[in-house]
């Protein structure tokens, strides 16, 4: 009963803790990401590297004509430039004079996430590495998540896929590290969790704390443009946490003051206050 | 029942005080034997419905949610609307037995067991459909508040474990409710049946025997029950509400659901007890006890309630409106403008204008009329849940859950086959179960007659010595 | 057969040597037990081979073999399975990233329609006899016909065509760049000048995508990073449809098919008359400069004064610039005489570096070739042909009638991989090892350091025991055609270790070991100058035809379609349209609306070649009088994912040749366009092209990047 | 009945009179206050009825029933134990969703609270009912079948000499039938 009470209170004093500091709670990591959308060029390489790398069912058109891919990573591609003021000429132009913008979305890992407090059986949880688990044994498939996000980044299994998505020999391509997701459970992006626990264990293993860098996810990994950054936002000297520094975006706000409103960094949908953590730098166009 | 009189459509009074107590056992009791054809075929056509909800439920299983075309934009439909429509259904029968019971509303005596029995039938179909529309519908215990070997717990922040709470809180007592309500009429069973059907009463009417002990804890245990039962009601309603409100998606966080919900719900509960009235009327001839007057005043109250309903449903529009979210305001548009729209307006015009014909006097007392009307209305409240779930879903913050989707077949087979369910439970309830309270349309009888004469015997005797009618009709206490 | 499986289990020791190595180098990655649930599919850690460490996985170096570029891979080997490809980051053309289709050559190794067994007429067949039969007939006259080839692989097919006579070897690509090499070659005298785009304030293509299929795209996409840090690059695109690069662009210029080389014409004469550019050691140049004024421009190409200044004046106020073209020879001339006239020559433009063993050099592919190939085999001057990394029935545009030529070829040999319509009209079809179970070497045709070779190396032992190496099967033949010299060698891992330590100067084991862990190996390079710009005549094809023209471009992903039967790249949106599993042909809205047409109509797009019928996209990144469908879809005989859609090849009139060469142009076939009148919705990945006022992707102007230096 | 059993001898006998309504079952159970039969009090009345009689007070007089005291702590109890119960279970799950919320919420509790607080009143209420109604136990007493269809019956245990004057004070206020059965 004293351990009890010992959590009840250690929980709250967590939570205000947390809030002082911008997060939420404390923890021993903070992975997050910056993705430069002057840089990305749409070419597709990140999602493939994502398929390959998270065993990623391929649906086929009419599943994928029904909405029902399984696409963590997405190129999203739009034809419109909303914030971008045009010159007179090119306002009404008929032609696409700009080129198009694209945009890679996966899971932005909120640290208020709106998927978490409504699962039903806590089958999606903040791990201490600050990243938004799904965890595949517990889900149950009510779906509730994926409602409520703001991004739906969330994929459902509406089908097993095991033997259209992986005909002989193709299940020897899979990979052992994660696992084969069944019909009816929710999946989404993990920033690559199982390369995650592969650093921290070598850095367990040798003694040390892991390396700026040490982490890739396979679309940092593969990106031509080396247009993400991926890494961990508690470690003052980690390319991450300059980048996010330099554009003077904060964890924890729904509105950043920056000094300078100029600087590219943003965040989607942050006015939701689900305080995601991935850091989109502005696509930047001639005018 | 001198004349006929009070069974035609100008009847008066809500029950004729001069009926013979025994007639009243009688003719309840005689609702509950030899079914004829026509009970038959409701059956037979029940039970097809179920058969096809368990064909479906068997394919999806086998083949994947994609069966019902859920998709990632819309990972909610029919299932979640009509699980909500039919705890709205469930609103009727406490409202009518609690709530008029505690205002000593005596007319709701005839009607308020077949009331109840549907409560507690809606709630067994509407639990149906959490159950069903989940991907890993084996697992779906592990809701359930139990630690798991490896010290997991269900999510109470979840608003769906909310669901699971209240729900069980409300058949529980719902079914209690009726139970408790029911025993002085299981004892009056027990006392005039033979064979299994004795048996089952006797262990039913536990031992009920018609001792003042028995009646004094009897009418404190009613309304203790029925005090808990509409706070109960209540927050079941707003309860399920919050499984959308409490999500940010626009077109869900509204902050006036649980009111408009609760509206709802009472609005369609009362609807399927006109349905529901009518047919019992007509099928068991019970033009005794099921008046047109207590229909009148069901019809009168539905109106009040689809008048509320229609207020927050309004209300809810403006805010919408005069806010300033974007993207809700695009929900809202599309409702009314988009590829929904046809239903949308449905639902409007079944909900918000039908129920002003129940102003005139001419649909009240047409059981005919009334009938189609009661059944309109009910589709307008369905509709309404659909035009909830499914409108929202096909827009959102990001573009990319802009997706109009319609339901796949064993969406609406399951649709389907949950009237099937509820109208085999049904069924079978009246054939088992005294369908009217005898014992209490016997008090409403008692007291009315009563009241008349006191007041009759007062004139009398102020006016002339001569004894008034209760002396002349001293041993005519029943029979 | 016996022989060879010990010889591979020998190398396949020596491979984990190097692996081991490999992991000392620090670029493994052990493998763990997640909290995940397991996969049920891992094979049993019970008696591993002894190269397997068990639960770890071990990266080795390769290289990619999935377009031209041969980038430098590290693959994820585990319990014996590659599973993961990764790029290698010690390679200078791709130094650590990888595109879509390198990811996707997993899919072309596992893939389910591979072939696993020697086919005679399509009957199953041995070894023994296939062979036999190849040294009974194919005696005479035999040719090679092969996608982009180059290392040892061409050393052994040089010789196997020196030995049987006076054959020869089309090299043959669709998705090429011809012009540019043939440009660069008759102006610079450089076939392959190495380019600086990070080094570029300013960069113009000329129909040239370079981010997207164009010579090596992720060594282009590795500059183009640094081209777009601060200070920021500044990039324009000309093209009749909006490819890769175009969509990058920062102006976006749409050119009637066909004409992008009097678009650049008229930039050089802005830059002359309002710049006061000049260009005096190319008269011809220059005079052909001047009689390009807008207003021509305007009426050939269809491009507008305004748009032509705004070209010019970025070009001439932000130097160093870089003018790139792949449209057409003449695009690709005036290219070369802008970069001159810019004085980008030495600064963004360099003299391309050659290695000194000139047989490994790259041979880049051409529809040329392709056409040559045609011509000779209907003159019936080949009497035996091996295919080999080439689907001329399926690349072939319907103008070279390829189906003709191929049965009027006596005899004819396939080595695939995969079924596919070639393999089809074949006699004898020699199952080959995927690019992940073979050896092999790959001299980078552009971007690597100076004289570096690429070394590939078996990722895992075959997976279909039946079928052979590339280099062993031309080693074999090589062996019955008499070729001198080869008898030494049992398999071509010997004769490639020796050829190897050959270059590298040294027999020892150990830099062996350091070749195969670095996956490359530098032999001598000499490198060589520009010549001062030659004054070669500058034109441009004018199209007379006012009507819709036909484009055939080429996507990232499925390529020229070789790529089709991965079922990752058919999953991947197109990069443009976001469409998926299926073609469709893009069209300027005014356009489809003088045609009273709408998204998802399915059209009938009809030349004199034939019809094809397919759905249309309509968005502004098209020209108004071009209709764009993709190409690499439509297979017939490609395994199961890779018959959806159609191939617009199957319409293209060939006979359109460019100004100036031979080089089948496949951008301007005039087409007739008539409504089908069937209309289904195009599978895409989202169906709104708009952000609808949420701010999803943000777009500020260049000044305030500059103003912030991009927050850097 | 305690007040009666001191001064009465042993009770021999147990007497039902069915009568036609309220009124002349009040007149019977009126003359037992008036002590027309020696040594019964209405405390000694047990009345079975057909339906619940409104002034059924003011006759037999106040019988305390002890259902609210029942419904009252059900409730607490429930609303207690729920908040404990999700408070420990919060406490002790450790790895639950945060989604940026403390580890014990309390709207979400004070709704499943609130839930539990209402089903354990119930359900205490339905026991309260089961014990003071005395259900569910064999049951004492004569019955006749005519109370559940519209007779009102009164069952008195008396002694022998009582016997007689409370059977002449039944046919007084015309009894409709009697039953009697011998006390073991």
């Amino acid at each position: 009963m004293s351990s009890l009470l010992g959590n009840i209170f250690k929980g709250w004093s967590d939570y205000s803790k947390g809030n002082e500091e911008g997060g939420h709670h404390n923890y021993e990591h903070m992975y997050a990401m910056v993705i430069d959308l002057d840089k990305c060029t749409g070419c597709n390489a990140c999602s493939t590297a994502c398929y390959a790398e998270n065993n990623l069912a391929t649906v086929g058109e009419e599943y994928f004509g029904a909405r029902q891919a399984m696409h963590w990573m997405r190129i999203e591609r739009y034809f419109d430039e909303p914030n971008l003021e045009k010159a007179g000429s090119e306002a009404d132009a008929d032609t696409q004079s700009h080129g198009a913008s694209f945009l890679p979305m996966m899971c932005q890992h909120c640290n208020a996430a709106p998927c978490e407090p409504v699962c039903p059986v806590a089958a999606t949880y903040h791990t201490p590495d600050g990243l938004n688990a799904q965890i595949y044994n517990r889900c149950i498939g009510s779906r509730y998540c994926a409602n409520n996000c703001p991004f739906r980044v969330r994929y459902f299994n509406f089908y097993d896929h095991q033997e259209t998505a992986w005909p002989a020999p193709m299940e020897q391509q899979l990979n052992p590290d994660i696992s084969v997701r069944s019909k009816g459970v929710m999946e989404k992006c993990t920033f690559c969790i199982q390369r995650t626990r592969a650093a921290s264990n070598t850095a367990k293993n040798e003694g040390r704390a892991i390396r700026d860098g040490e982490i890739q996810t396979a679309c940092q990994q593969t990106c031509p443009t080396s247009a993400i950054l991926f890494g961990d936002l508690l470690d003052e000297t980690s390319a991450v946490h300059q980048a996010w520094k330099r554009h003077q975006v904060q964890l924890g706000r729904y509105t950043q003051n920056k000094e300078n409103p100029e600087l590219r960094g943003y965040r989607i949908f942050e006015e939701l206050n689900v305080d995601t953590k991935v850091l989109y730098l502005e696509r930047v166009r001639e005018v | 029942m001198s004349d006929q009189k009070h069974l035609t459509q100008e009847q008066t009074k809500d029950i004729d005080e001069n009926i013979a107590w025994a007639s009243i056992n009688a003719d309840v009791l005689r609702s509950m034997e030899n079914p004829r054809r026509g009970y038959w075929v409701a059956m037979a056509v029940s039970v097809c419905l179920f058969g096809i909800m368990i064909y479906a439920e068997v394919y999806q299983y086998m083949y994947g949610m994609g069966a019902a075309l859920l998709n990632t934009s819309h990972m909610w439909d029919l299932y979640i609307s009509t699980f909500v429509f039919w705890i709205g259904m469930s609103h009727s029968g406490t409202l009518l037995s609690a709530i008029l019971h505690l205002v000593h509303a005596d007319w709701r005596k005839p009607i308020y067991r077949f009331a109840e029995a549907m409560t507690t039938f809606s709630l067994m179909t509407a639990g149906i459909f959490p159950v069903i529309h989940l991907g890993r519908v084996w697992n779906f215990y592990w809701v359930m508040p139990y630690m798991t070997d490896r010290g997991l717990w269900p999510n109470f922040r979840s608003p769906l474990i909310w669901d699971a709470f209240a729900i069980t809180a409300y058949l529980t007592s719902s079914v209690l409710f009726l139970y408790i309500g029911m025993i002085p009429d299981l004892a009056i069973c027990r006392d005039n049946a033979k064979g299994w059907r004795k048996t089952l009463y006797s262990w039913l009417s536990l031992g009920w025997r018609g001792d003042d002990r028995q009646w004094r804890n009897f009418r404190f245990t009613y309304l203790m029950i029925a005090c808990f039962l509409i706070p109960l009601a209540v927050s079941v309603h707003s309860i399920v509400s919050m499984d959308f409100a409490m999500s940010i998606m626009p077109g869900w966080h509204v902050t006036t659901f649980p009111p408009y919900f609760v509206a709802g719900a009472l609005y369609s509960g009362c609807a399927a007890i006109i349905t529901l009235f009518i047919l019992l009327r007509y099928f068991f001839k019970f033009e005794h006890y099921m008046t047109f007057p207590i229909l009148d005043k069901v019809c009168k109250l539905t109106f009040v309630i689809a008048m509320v309903w229609t207020y927050l449903n309004l209300v809810e529009f403006a805010s919408v409106w005069y806010g300033h979210d974007i993207p809700s305001k695009e929900v809202l548009i599309a409702k009314a403008t988009g590829p929904y729209s046809p239903f949308f307006w449905g639902m409007m015009t079944f909900g918000s204008v039908l129920p002003f014909s129940l102003l005139f006097k001419w649909v009240r007392r047409n059981m005919y009329v009334l009938f189609f009307a009661s059944i309109f209305l009910n589709v307008g409240m369905w509709l309404e849940r659909w035009m909830i779930v499914t409108p929202t879903l096909s827009l959102g913050y990001h573009p990319q859950a802009f997706n109009v989707m319609w339901p796949g077949w064993t969406e609406w087979a399951m649709v389907g086959g949950s009237f099937g369910w509820f109208g085999m439970l049904f069924l079978i309830f009246v054939k088992v179960f005294p369908c009217v309270s005898m014992y209490e349309v016997k008090e409403m009888v008692f007291h009315r007659k009563r009241t008349i004469y006191d007041d009759v015997d007062e004139m009398m005797t102020l006016h002339s010595g001569v004894p008034g009618p209760k002396a002349q009709t001293q041993n005519s206490g029943g029979a | 057969m016996s022989k060879t499986k010990i010889n591979r289990r020998n190398f396949l020791k020596v491979l984990g040597l190097g692996g081991a190595g490999a992991a000392l180098a620090g670029c493994d990655m052990p493998s763990y037990v997640t909290l995940e649930e397991g996969e049920e599919k891992i094979y049993s850690y019970l008696a591993p081979e002894e190269y397997v460490i068990p639960g770890v996985g071990v990266w080795y170096a390769s290289t990619c073999l999935q377009c031209p570029a041969a980038c430098g891979t590290h693959g994820r080997v585990r319990e014996g399975r590659v599973l993961k490809l990764e790029g290698n980051p010690n390679t200078a053309v791709n130094a650590g990233k990888l595109c879509q289709m390198g990811q996707a050559a997993l899919q072309a190794h596992f893939n389910p329609d591979r072939i696993t067994e020697p086919l005679i007429n399509g009957q199953p067949a041995s070894w023994d006899d296939a062979l036999a039969l190849i040294n009974e007939k194919a005696t005479k006259n035999v040719a090679w016909m092969t996608g982009a080839i180059s290392g040892h692989q061409r050393v052994l097919l040089d010789a196997h065509l020196a030995a049987t006579g006076k054959g020869r070897h089309y090299a043959v690509e669709t998705i090429n760049a011809r012009a540019w090499t043939d440009a660069g070659k008759a102006v610079l005298s450089d076939a392959m000048p190495t380019l600086h785009l990070d080094k570029a304030e300013a960069v113009l293509s000329l129909g040239a995508d370079m981010l997207g299929t164009w010579i090596s795209p992720v060594t282009f996409m590795g500059q183009y990073g640094q081209f777009r840090a601060a200070p920021r690059g500044v990039l324009m695109a000309v093209e009749p449809a909006m490819s890769l690069t175009g969509a990058n662009a920062d102006q976006w210029v749409a050119a009637k098919p066909g004409t992008e080389a009097a678009v650049a014409l008229g930039v050089g004469h802005l830059l002359m008359t309002k710049h006061g550019l000049s260009l005096n050691s190319m008269p011809n140049a220059t005079s052909a400069f001047q009689s390009m004024t807008p207003a021509r421009v305007q009426d050939i190409a269809g491009v507008s004064e305004a748009a032509l200044n705004k070209i010019a004046d970025t070009l001439a106020s932000r130097k160093p610039s870089l003018v790139v073209a792949n449209a057409s020879h003449a695009a690709a001339r005036v290219a070369m005489a802008l970069n001159i006239m810019l004085g980008n020559v030495g600064k963004t433009l360099t003299p391309g570096a050659s290695i000194v063993a000139d047989p490994l050099a790259p041979i880049m592919g051409s529809t040329k070739d392709l056409a040559e190939f045609a011509q000779n085999a209907d003159a019936g001057k080949i009497d035996a042909v091996f295919i080999t990394g080439a689907n001329p029935a399926f690349i072939a545009p319907q103008g070279l009638n390829m189906a003709a030529a191929l049965k009027a070829v006596g005899f004819k040999v396939a080595l695939a991989t995969c079924h596919d319509e070639t393999t089809k009209v074949c006699d004898v079809v020699l199952p080959l090892s995927s690019a992940l179970e073979d050896w092999g070497t790959h001299v980078p045709a552009y971007g690597g350091k100076p004289g570096v070779v690429h070394l590939q190396q078996p990722l895992m032992e075959p997976l279909h025991a039946e079928t052979r190496g590339l280099g062993d099967i031309l080693l074999t033949l090589g062996k019955s055609a008499g070729v001198d010299g080869l008898e030494a060698f049992e398999d071509y891992y010997g004769y490639l270790r020796t050829a190897v330590s050959a270059m590298i100067g040294s027999e020892q084991e150990g830099d062996w070991q350091r070749v195969l862990q670095a996956g490359q190996f530098e032999a001598p390079a000499q490198d060589h100058a520009f010549s001062t710009g030659s004054d070669v005549a500058l034109g441009f094809s004018e199209n007379a035809d006012a009507g819709l023209h036909l484009v055939t471009v080429a996507r990232q992903g499925l390529y020229d379609g070789r790529h089709a039967n991965s079922s990752w790249l058919q999953e991947a949106p197109d990069q443009i349209t976001k469409a998926v599993w299926d073609s469709w042909a893009e069209m300027h809205p005014k356009t489809a609306a003088d045609f009273g047409l709408k998204d998802g109509d399915y059209v009938s797009l009809t030349t004199q070649g034939g019809a094809i019928t397919t759905r249309i996209f309509t968005y502004k990144g098209v020209h108004p009088k071009a209709v764009c469908v993709p190409m690499g879809r439509g297979h017939t005989d490609y395994g199961r994912w890779a018959s959806n859609g159609v191939n617009p090849l199957t319409i293209v009139d060939a006979h359109l040749g460019d100004w100036q060469s031979s080089e089948v142009l496949a951008t301007a076939t005039p087409v007739k366009i008539s409504a089908v009148g069937e209309n289904r919705h195009l599978v895409r990945l989202m169906d709104t092209d708009q952000q609808h006022g949420r701010k999803l992707v943000a777009t500020i102007s260049a000044q305030q990047f500059g103003r912030t230096q991009g927050g850097a | 009945m305690a007040g009666s059993s001191k001064k009465t001898v042993a009770k021999t006998r147990r007497v039902l009179g069915l009568f036609g309504d309220f009124d002349q079952a009040f007149e019977v159970i009126a003359g037992i206050r008036r002590y027309q039969v020696p040594g019964l009090t209405v405390d000694d009345v047990t009345l079975k009825s057909p339906i619940e009689h409104p002034e059924i007070e003011d006759v037999l007089g106040e019988r305390p029933t002890d259902i609210p005291k029942f419904a009252f702590w059900g409730g607490l109890f429930g609303l207690v134990f729920g908040f404990f119960f999700l408070a420990g279970a919060q406490a002790t799950f450790l790895v639950q969703p945060q989604g940026g919320k403390p580890v014990i919420t309390i709207p979400s509790n004070v709704v499943l609270a609130y839930e539990m607080m209402i089903l354990f009143g119930v359900l205490t209420t339905l026991a309260g009912f089961i014990i003071g109604a005395r259900l569910m136990r064999r049951s004492s007493g004569l019955y006749d079948t005519a109370i559940s269809v519209d007779q009102i019956g009164i069952v008195i245990e008396v002694s022998d000499k009582q016997y007689q004057p409370l059977t002449d004070l039944f046919k007084k206020h015309n009894v409709i039938e009697m039953h009697e059965e011998a006390l073991s």
